[in-house]
């Protein structure tokens, strides 16, 4: 199989195949032979089979191609899309629409900064929610209007819960 | 015998722990969202006490009073935090005719207020910051202060604790803005806008001492423990012994220390706060009196059971050490784990832990009061869990907890785990080259996160090759389906649902 | 740097673990059933060795240089069973040009030998328990020992170990047998069937000293282990110090112990074994030259780090501690956890993992090999874990170890946690008033049985309630279904299967 | 719904009905509100509403009706049967047939001591089983006389197989 794997600003091509005992992973002019285990639901144990490198991974998938892994000790975001969705993703991101502030942790709304018809730079503070005793300004990411507010003060709300709206 | 833990989280089970091995029975309170925490399932018994907003529940005295009759308890142990340091709740406690595990609530209250404790500093020649001990009346008396000690100097709330309601003034023309700032605080968080002034001590360390006396007039301290890696005045990792301090200086702030400790007429274990600056002086800051976060490294270094002492102590019974018997062995570090992510500005990460493995071997403990499986709710302190390591002297500590730290693996939150990798890569950490400024300055430069970026290429490498053989093997099945491939990586969704009905993130 | 690991389990583990803290990479290995093994995951290299069988794999010496030559280790680190104590490997490491960490192989060659080290034992003035230093040549002089010396004897393969090849005599018409069945098990185990007599020491204890010595002339001992509690003449459980050993005795037994690391040209940290009777005399044993599965409880109580050390040793550094640095604190316990089932007579009970949380908190440690998700294989020693505590003094060490054990929870595979939730609350366990063949004894009663069936009522009402709760939710769900009602509880029957196609169980 | 739980040779009727927030449960003559949440698939906590007594529950359920459990550090073996499982139970007891000598863990055979037509008494030895370095002999649960002897030495057997039947 061909993946287009996203972390951050990056891009790279990955193709996969399955082999008896474990994949092959082609990746620019790299091929390894590769061992995956999962262990359960969360670990998997990853050897290169020709240096014998080997590398305990605990992961964890997103609701969409989001992935988290820890390789050892570090940290890693990926996307992992196939090629048809890599393409519809770079339209999207592509397209421009109204730009959307979203809860990126659920807690209450303690200030709302803004009402319709303001205008804001980027940077600006928006919302102030509050979770696990700790304050949170939420920001613009760009400068524009304000075309929506969605909650007020004391309202609880869901992580990814829209709470403003820019033009 | 009977013990109600009157708290929640790691420090309700350390409690539970100590009850165990002491042969009491222990009852447990529980908040909505804590039903299935790993304290409710430890204790014999449990009680709810309300909904989840603490105000409600954990510093709720007449229902934490309803299960301890309940449940039959004889004696109530605070914990931290919460009603630990609530004077009226001892006395409550005690008119209900139990033990309350902690200091009497006289000196509860006497410590409890900055000015009243700094009265007694003074009065038992313990050295104290420049400052004033009454509360500022006016704008015009903070601008006096000023122009006699000069700045940069800090602003405290009266009732404040953990940070909250302190400000720093480097700068004449922000005084006034800081001032009105405080009160509000205070105001806000302790319904006490009263605010006073000190000077602020700079590039200073924060250094405590743990003290233990009994009721038959002994008292000791066991050494002390150096507290200054802090963000935002709130601790991050603790060590003992402080690498700054030598047998001279050991024992004069452990003097001091016992000195406060015999003025108030303390009794049960307890911790005196220091500031030291760069030339070795050390001022008094505060008492807290109760059990402390970090008193595990203490545990370690001086091989003894601070819950077991507290209790015993409680109970009347003699101090279980002379002085000399107190000998520091080796180096322990603690870190805080937080429910927080460090690359997101440390926004909370509540939420259900999907992994959870746990470092072991030599010189690792791990006290936490969660589970593979546990739903960190957002109501609370984001503590999870302390990473304690310990090791024949700081080099062995540091690759101790370098070690401890590749094994600990957490998914489902975003925890500091990540924070303290990068920073046992930092000279200074290395070092002990810091003071309580240096996180938060740390924070604030490039170069934690240039630590953060400095990704191992071949770590890198092997994620996203491990990514695509995850996602070759999940291919076709639909996403957001709970039960998947069958390997369960969805599952915590939906038992975020049923369980709290509220976030999946 | 980097370091083989010749070995699998939690010693593997252990030794990487000391690795890391080091700065010195790893290279494991594993047999075809090992593929999943934490040692594999936590090294930086793995290589496949063979299939399951030890003699093709763990045994295989080839296919260990091999893995040491692709890897390109610079050090050999052979843990404890398998090739530990064999001097072939020792010189082949060597002469591959990399460093042995263990002691020279003469030194290895001469403990080996059980008459060879009596002899060295009597050269160096060690008292030994009356026996004949020669191997028995036939019966006649087997007769002629017993009629000088008395009943009852023991007989010993002269190549013999952990409790394979011993055979207890008491009554003089059983001496034709067992040493005809001693001789047989010795060639069928050991490929030697040479047999010596010792008188043996009745209702004694089994301690042992630990010792360490560099090339530099300098050696030290660490005090004692008491690891009188064995299961057909295997340990399991440890403890230091000794509860019998007061200063003297443990100088005494200290310098006999140096005596013998003297004589035998010694470097490395090892073991001397000995026998201690009702009187407080002692008798030498054997020499262990390798590191003790009970390492552990020396060093929790000594503050040191004895796989560090042994690396440090074998680099040909000096030794870190002298003599009068090395004081114990506290007291230590070790439990080995086996995959088997103490209500079937200790029948081996490999399998899944199903469910495994670990006891934490203040004063434990697991050593463990095994994680959530393992499988246990059938086809090496049963040991999965250590469960080590360490508290101020003995009471307080059985205390935590009781905690310990409430907390320790496993499921899918039956372990002898069962047994040490019995055994804690044995007197005789508590007042430390036992003998090598005190567990033996214990298990051919009906007393332990007795305890493990006085099952608390309030629990085993417990038991039912949740069985029928838990048996109505998943009403309706098709028995054998890996995805069950999507709770999980049969997944590990599916993972079984996937990962070893052979046993549900 | 109404359960026969079996431990041991003791069996009890017992009737659960969920109810909002948990369960009722009747023993005998004590009926009691129960709280019972799983952590996952072998953990649960359960809890009795009324006196707040709070048990950690470990799981696991065998390949039919069969329970082991943990309430703290104690362990239970339970059959957890239907009323109908409960009477075909019996009645399977009580017929008489061949007596299987079936292998309790899985391992490799060592030894066989007996042939077809021999007669064994109750506790002969009649198979040896080795597993991690460890001889198992297994013993004949009552006299009979050897129909059929389903291994040799140096096989490997799973958990549960066939090894010996005895009339």
């Amino acid at each position: 199989m061909k993946w287009v794997v996203r972390q951050g600003d990056a891009t790279r091509e990955v193709v996969v195949e399955r082999v008896p005992d474990g994949f092959e992973v082609v990746m620019g002019s790299e091929r390894r032979r590769v061992d995956l285990i999962r262990l359960d639901g969360a670990m998997a144990s990853l050897r290169y089979v020709d240096g014998g490198q080997s590398f305990s991974v605990s992961y964890q998938r997103g609701t969409g191609r989001e992935w988290r892994l820890a390789v050892g000790e570090r940290d890693f975001e990926l996307e992992v899309l196939t090629p048809v969705e890599a393409i519809e993703a770079s339209a999207a991101a592509a397209a421009v629409g109204p730009s959307r502030l979203d809860a990126p942790i659920p807690g209450k709304v303690v200030e709302v900064h803004v009402s319709v018809g303001d205008v804001v730079q980027a940077g600006q503070p928006l919302v102030v929610l509050e979770a696990m005793k700790m304050e949170n300004e939420l920001t613009a990411k760009q400068a524009g209007k304000v075309i929506a507010v969605h909650v007020e003060p004391g309202q609880i709300i869901d992580a990814g819960g829209l709470l403003v709206e820019l033009e | 015998m009977k013990l109600l833990v009157a708290n929640r989280g790691e420090i309700a089970v350390r409690i539970i722990r100590g009850c165990r091995e002491m042969g009491i029975e222990t009852v447990a309170v529980y908040s909505e969202v804590d039903r299935q925490s790993p304290h409710v399932l430890m204790a014999d018994q449990a009680f709810p006490i309300g909904p989840a907003a603490a105000s409600a529940s954990y510093l709720n005295i007449d229902r934490l009073l309803a299960a301890a009759a309940a449940g039959g308890a004889d004696l109530v142990h605070p914990g931290y935090g919460f009603l630990a340091e609530n004077a009226e709740f001892a006395e409550r406690v005690e008119a209900a005719g139990m033990t309350w595990v902690g200091p009497p609530p006289a000196a509860i209250r006497l410590m409890g207020s900055k000015t009243e404790s700094r009265k007694l500093a003074i009065n038992t020649g313990v050295p104290l910051v420049p400052g004033m001990v009454e509360p500022l009346a006016d704008l015009a008396q903070l601008e006096a202060f000023v122009d006699q000690h000069g700045l940069p100097v800090l602003l405290k709330a009266v009732a404040g604790g953990g940070g909250k309601g302190m400000r720093e003034v480097h700068d004449r023309s922000e005084l006034a803005a800081a001032f009105e700032r405080a009160r509000s605080e205070g105001g806000a968080y302790f319904g006490d806008d009263r605010v006073y002034v000190e000077r602020l001590v700079v590039r200073a360390r924060h250094i405590e001492v743990q003290v233990a006396a009994d009721r038959h007039g002994n008292a000791v301290y066991l050494g002390e423990r150096e507290c200054s890696i802090q963000r935002r005045h709130q601790k991050v990792v603790e060590e003992c012994p402080s690498p700054v301090v030598d047998a001279d200086l050991r024992q004069r702030l452990g003097e001091a220390a016992l000195a406060i400790v015999r003025g108030s007429g303390y009794q049960s274990v307890g911790t005196v706060e220091f500031l030291v600056d760069r030339s070795g002086e050390f001022y008094f800051l505060e008492m807290n009196t109760r059990l402390q976060v970090e008193h595990p490294v203490t545990e370690e270094v001086y091989g003894v059971d601070l819950v077991r002492e507290m209790i015993n102590l409680s109970l009347g019974r003699e101090l279980s050490w002379r002085q000399e018997d107190l000998l520091p062995r080796g180096h322990a570090i603690e870190c805080r784990i937080y429910a927080e992510d460090p690359l997101r500005n440390f926004a909370p990460s509540p939420g259900l832990i999907a992994l959870l493995v746990r470092p072991g071997g030599p010189g690792v403990r791990v006290d936490s009061g969660v589970f593979q499986g546990s739903v960190v709710p957002l109501d609370y302190d984001p503590m999870v869990a302390k990473l304690v390591v310990h090791a024949s002297d700081r080099p062995a500590a540091v690759a101790r907890l370098r070690r401890a730290l590749q094994e600990y693996q957490v998914r489902g939150i975003a925890t500091t785990l990540t924070l303290f990798r990068a920073l046992v890569e930092m000279d200074e950490f290395v070092e002990a080259d810091f003071h309580t400024g240096f996180l938060d300055e740390l924070l604030a430069s490039e170069r934690l996160a240039e630590v953060h970026g400095r990704q191992d290429p071949e770590a890198e490498e092997a994620a996203v090759v491990a990514a695509v053989c995850l996602a070759t093997l999940q291919a076709g099945t639909v996403v957001g389906d709970p039960f998947g491939d069958g390997d369960g990586s969805h599952w915590w969704q939906e038992g975020v649902r049923t369980q709290h009905g509220r976030y999946p993130r």
